[in-house]
């Protein structure tokens, strides 16, 4: 595993962009660059996608490389596992993770699995992208968050991008990966700005960001809720507790190396996920954490997770299952106590 | 021939629905409405066609354009409303939202955001008649885009071979979203699926709410009898965009849009009743302004009923004892 | 939650069999008290199942209620939840868990989610069984355990019996549950005899069984890894090390009480699982123990799972990569360290 | 016509598919090789016409009975059969076993145990010849169970949009595992669903070497001029059990066993050459002598290689650079 490496200011040319444009950015350097890439999605081309993302790639590359497809998300990724066999680079959009679950099986017991099963014969080099995270109006079938029952899965690698640069970086480095990649974008992150720099920009997969630097406590999350952490942290610092965030941009593979550096210099850990608290990514952390830094610790893992209920459509009740700035704030005083007695 | 009281009944049927859309719209400008519409205006035929030509205790299974279906077969207004503005009065207590809702009290097997999600649910409540031995049948919506999900083909396979009472009620409005159902099928008309498992396929015109009336109840009467199901493609046009905020003019030309809405299947029974000397314009002004009161008023109750408390309930999520059916 | 029970000599009149003949039981006895009971799945009727699990049924009750179908899982089981909202109880069969991910999205978004979206209104009484479960000769889509991965989803009812008497029991509460359930069949237990009572017993969902009861440290476990523990539990006590076992025999709802008061006692605890140790059961139940007796532990929650890597075909890959009696036994004495110091 | 000498291949070829099957049901019975078998036998004339008429950068994919469709497309048989009794010298390094293989230097996309689950993967190979303009066509392979799958359902709609230079060759050979057909479809020859998706479907005879040859070759050239998607149904029989230990007698009757087993491919296209005057009866059992030593001999070998360590690679699962393709 490279080393964990600060959110730098990139380097170089750099514009200010949103998430969603960034995105775009990674897809047309890359199709311009590599004439096997192209992107496959129901509504990706005429209408450059349901967010946005891939706007203006049907009028720059061609309809042949750009394709809408029917309502048929199995069989898109099928197609796009064939053709990365016979020497593409296929990228799939999938309007919302409540999808995956229809081509799972195409992307857990295919994808993930061939080069294994073909004793390393033949990869897959694939990127499966879709939008995820809750939110009111989008009910139980269009705002999910199941980026953690992909981690169970092995063969997978998981990208999940909070900053723009990131965005870029990261999509650059899947569409390149030789391995099949799923790309979480955040619901509430692609109108979200940063710098972007120009060009060549790759991060590589499985590296975390020290999003913040902190001494009292580290809060382990990824996606939107990034943007709830550094909230709470500025809080808890009017508090007195210094938070260290790491953001961590890939869920598979995981960087333990950052995560535990981490936790061994704060003694304590919270793990913030927009998914369901069981079974999911704040589980697969804590179990590390604790597993490995079990007498470091001044205080147990704590998980600050969504309800385990489906998402729901009405505000109140939205608010009332997602993590809440008030509610990591809270947990990480608790979480802190001993030091500030 | 249907007598003209049951025609004036699906006329005012179809322009509640109508009205009841246009509202919806203007509540979802005004953000008072909470996720996305997906106006069924233009596509009233089939919706009324259908469920006119149903019994009570006959089901349907919807889909996310779906308010049409079940306002046809009979939902109560004021919680179609609530849900739809996440409110606690609402046919799911504002989980759900209008995409996810079902009550069997009006035979209405539910719907989801899943394209082509709930085809299966219609094929199985079919097939629960036919294990029982109760003749209900099951109509089953969906839309041209549905066409192409795996699961719609494997419920359909089980239909064939199973000869179970479901009808398969296509709504082809030429598009899913933004593309259109050229680009996604090879064949002029998706009908022709059926044959593959087969049962019948018609195509028909969807506009035209007699003649769905009429196809809905001959197929009705061949799944009671044991005839197995039928597909029924319904050629119909939806004239808003996709969802609120679509104006739908980026993938259709203005001159298609315009060319269907002269074939509104309000005007068209309206045009027909009239020419029968079976209706007058007043009349007809006076149905329509009482349904829009109607709906105005429901809106009206809507807004002022309570939003849930900020409070998730673990318990919500199972059932504690069975829920009584049918 | 129900108190937790030990796992008690069944009452009554008991009859000695396989698992697989105890399903079989709760089949036919529910088939014949509740007419609305039937059975689906490929190779179910004329066969009796690919295990022999519904071997008889189609005779005993007939085509109608027992049915072969074409190999369509996402349909059977779609036809199987549209049949239950009208009233039926359908039993799914599914051939081997590495095919739930063709029906994922009618399990996890449409059956799991449909009490909780219609307000209350339906509830969808439906049963998916299906086998898992990792040995030579499977590979990587027949030999998988995905169970860990459904445990993030709400709504969803999860048993995995171990015993045949459990297998009857369980699978009878399932049957009568309201909910959806997916019951986890383990190919190494199929065979394996054990009494079972006759008649009308039921096991409730959501209890784990104390199968052994120990002083020095927990295993939590569950399916086939239960033997492993078994024979792990006689070679510790051998060394000195008095080991408790908990059967989970229901992964949704968590017995976390069961869990807790055992661990609470031993102070040392681990989780045992055929699953991939990443993002799986391991990983939440280690995450509950440390969260709720963190200050009890003596040391880390140790998991112990397969390594995560997609099931190989041949013996010795296989081998590899599962927990074994020797694997559990090494890291219950390095946890219990301290007890024999 | 074809000549001859190529006739004798497929003749030889038939042969050795079928000595490679008892072969490996012997190592079954032994218990040397894992997993299940699951015969080919009677099915030769399928993968062997196909295969024949392919050229070599042409690609197939192929599912669990796969071990004829990728002898037949030049396979090296010591790697299969190592793959089989899962030895490091195996195709898939026994980590997949003959269900779970691929190999790009012959023309060999993959196969996986889930029914259906790589016929996509033909489809989009396809659509990557399409996209590069090279002209390699594709062929998947498919049992009669898989058309019910709505992956297979969902990729042929893919290939009919988009006019893919792909083959869909359907094995009907009457049974899913032990449903048949007729329990399975309610249309007496699933090629009429290739219809729906906008493309050719035939039935033909699957037992005739000389026809499946020619007609996929017919469908190759269709390919590589842009003329779309073909679908094949070969009719064809299963002499054996599902898998091994399946008798293959509990769902099927005897006599329906025995009349296919008259209409044996290889029989066939032996005795048609005898009567042509192109093969004489001893050179027929040469040639069989020399194919069923062959596989002996390779048995013997693999029989004799390494067992993988009893090791994990974290790192065999993910590729560190790409595998060169094609
Ligand atoms: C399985 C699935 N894929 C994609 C979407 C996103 N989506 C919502 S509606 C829609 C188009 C549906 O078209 P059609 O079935 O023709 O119904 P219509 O909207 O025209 O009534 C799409 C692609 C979805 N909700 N579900
Ligand atoms: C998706 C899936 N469902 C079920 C199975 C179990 N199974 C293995 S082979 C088979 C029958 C396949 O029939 P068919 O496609 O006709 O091929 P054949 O075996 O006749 O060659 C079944 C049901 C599976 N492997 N994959
Ligand atoms: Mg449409
Ligand atoms: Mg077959």
């Amino acid at each position: 595993m490279a080393k964990a490496e600060n959110l730098q200011m990139p380097q170089g040319e750099v514009k200010e962009m949103r998430l969603q444009e960034a995105l775009r950015e990674a897809l047309r350097y890359e199709m311009a660059r590599d004439p096997r890439v192209f992107v496959i999605g129901e509504d990706v081309a005429l209408f450059g996608g349901a967010y946005g993302v891939t706007r203006g790639l049907l009028q720059e590359f061609g309809d042949s490389r750009v394709r809408d497809t029917p309502i048929s998300e199995a069989g898109m990724v099928g197609l796009a596992i064939g053709a990365a066999i016979n020497g593409m680079r296929p990228v799939v959009e999938i309007q919302f993770c409540d999808l995956l679950p229809l081509c799972m099986d195409q992307i857990t017991t295919h994808a993930a699995r061939y080069y294994y099963q073909t004793g390393g014969r033949i990869s897959v080099p694939l990127v499966v992208r879709n939008k995820f995270g809750t939110r009111p109006g989008g009910g139980p079938s269009h705002s999910s968050c199941n980026h953690g029952a992909f981690v169970h899965f092995p063969g997978l690698k998981i990208i999940i991008p909070t900053t723009p640069a990131d965005g870029k970086g990261l999509l650059l480095s899947a569409i390149r990966d030789p391995n099949p990649v799923v790309c979480f974008e955040s619901h509430h992150l692609y109108g979200v700005k940063g710098p972007v720099p120009e060009g060549d920009y790759t991060v590589p997969i499985g590296v975390a960001a020290v999003r913040r630097e902190g001494k009292d406590l580290t809060i382990v999350t990824c996606g939107g809720m990034v943007l709830k952490a550094d909230e709470a942290a500025v809080a808890l610092q009017a508090k007195g507790v210094d938070v260290e965030i790491i953001d961590l941009r890939s869920l598979a593979p995981l960087d333990k190396e950052t995560i535990l550096k981490s936790v061994a210099k704060t003694k304590r850990a919270m793990v913030v996920d927009e998914g369901s608290m069981v079974g999911g990514v704040t589980s697969e952390i804590a179990a590390v954490i604790q597993e490995n830094l079990f007498s470091d610790l001044k205080g147990p893992v704590v998980r600050v997770g969504a309800q385990h209920i489906p998402p729901p459509h009405s505000p109140p009740l939205v608010e009332a299952i997602l993590p809440s700035v008030d509610g990591i704030v809270g947990a990480a005083l608790r979480l802190a106590e001993g030091k500030r007695k | 021939m249907l007598d003209t009281a049951k025609r004036k009944e699906m006329l005012r049927t179809m322009i509640k629905l109508r009205a009841f859309e246009e509202k919806l719209e203007e509540l979802y400008q005004k953000r008072a409405m909470y996720g996305s519409t997906h106006s069924y205006r233009g596509q009233e035929a089939v919706a009324v066609g259908v469920c006119s030509a149903l019994e009570p205790k006959d089901l349907i299974a919807s889909y996310h354009r779906g308010t049409g279906h079940i306002i046809a077969k009979g939902a109560d207004l004021y919680r179609l409303m609530c849900e739809c503005m996440g409110r606690l009065d609402g046919y799911s207590k504002g989980r759900g939202g209008k995409m996810h809702m079902g009550d069997l009290s009006f035979g209405f097997l539910g719907n989801t955001g899943t394209v082509g999600g709930t085809v299966p649910f219609a094929t199985g409540a079919a097939l629960a008649a036919q294990i029982r031995g109760s003749k209900e049948v099951a109509v089953s919506f969906l839309g041209d885009g549905a066409m192409n999900q795996g699961v719609v083909h494997e419920a359909m396979n089980f239909a064939g071979i199973w000869k179970l009472p479901v009808i398969y009620v296509c709504e082809n409005n030429l598009y899913a979203m933004t593309v259109s159902v050229e680009k996604s099928v090879a064949i002029k008309h998706v009908a022709e699926r059926a044959k593959g498992y087969g049962f019948e396929g018609k195509v028909i015109d969807g506009n035209d709410v007699e003649l769905v009336y009429a196809e809905t109840l001959k197929a009705a009467e061949k799944g009671r009898a044991g005839g197995g199901a039928t597909f029924l493609e319904c050629l119909t046009y939806r004239w808003d965009g996709h969802f609120g905020g679509d104006p739908g003019t980026a993938y259709r030309a203005k001159e298609e849009i315009e060319a269907w809405k002269q074939r509104c299947p309000v005007k068209r029974l309206k045009e027909k009743l009239i020419a029968e000397g079976n209706l007058q314009s007043e009349e007809f002004e006076k149905i329509t302004a009482a349904v829009y009161a109607e709906i105005e008023e429901v809106a009206k109750k809507a807004q002022a009923s309570p939003m849930p408390p900020k409070e998730f309930e673990l318990e919500s999520v199972f059932a504690k004892s069975e829920v009584a059916h049918g």
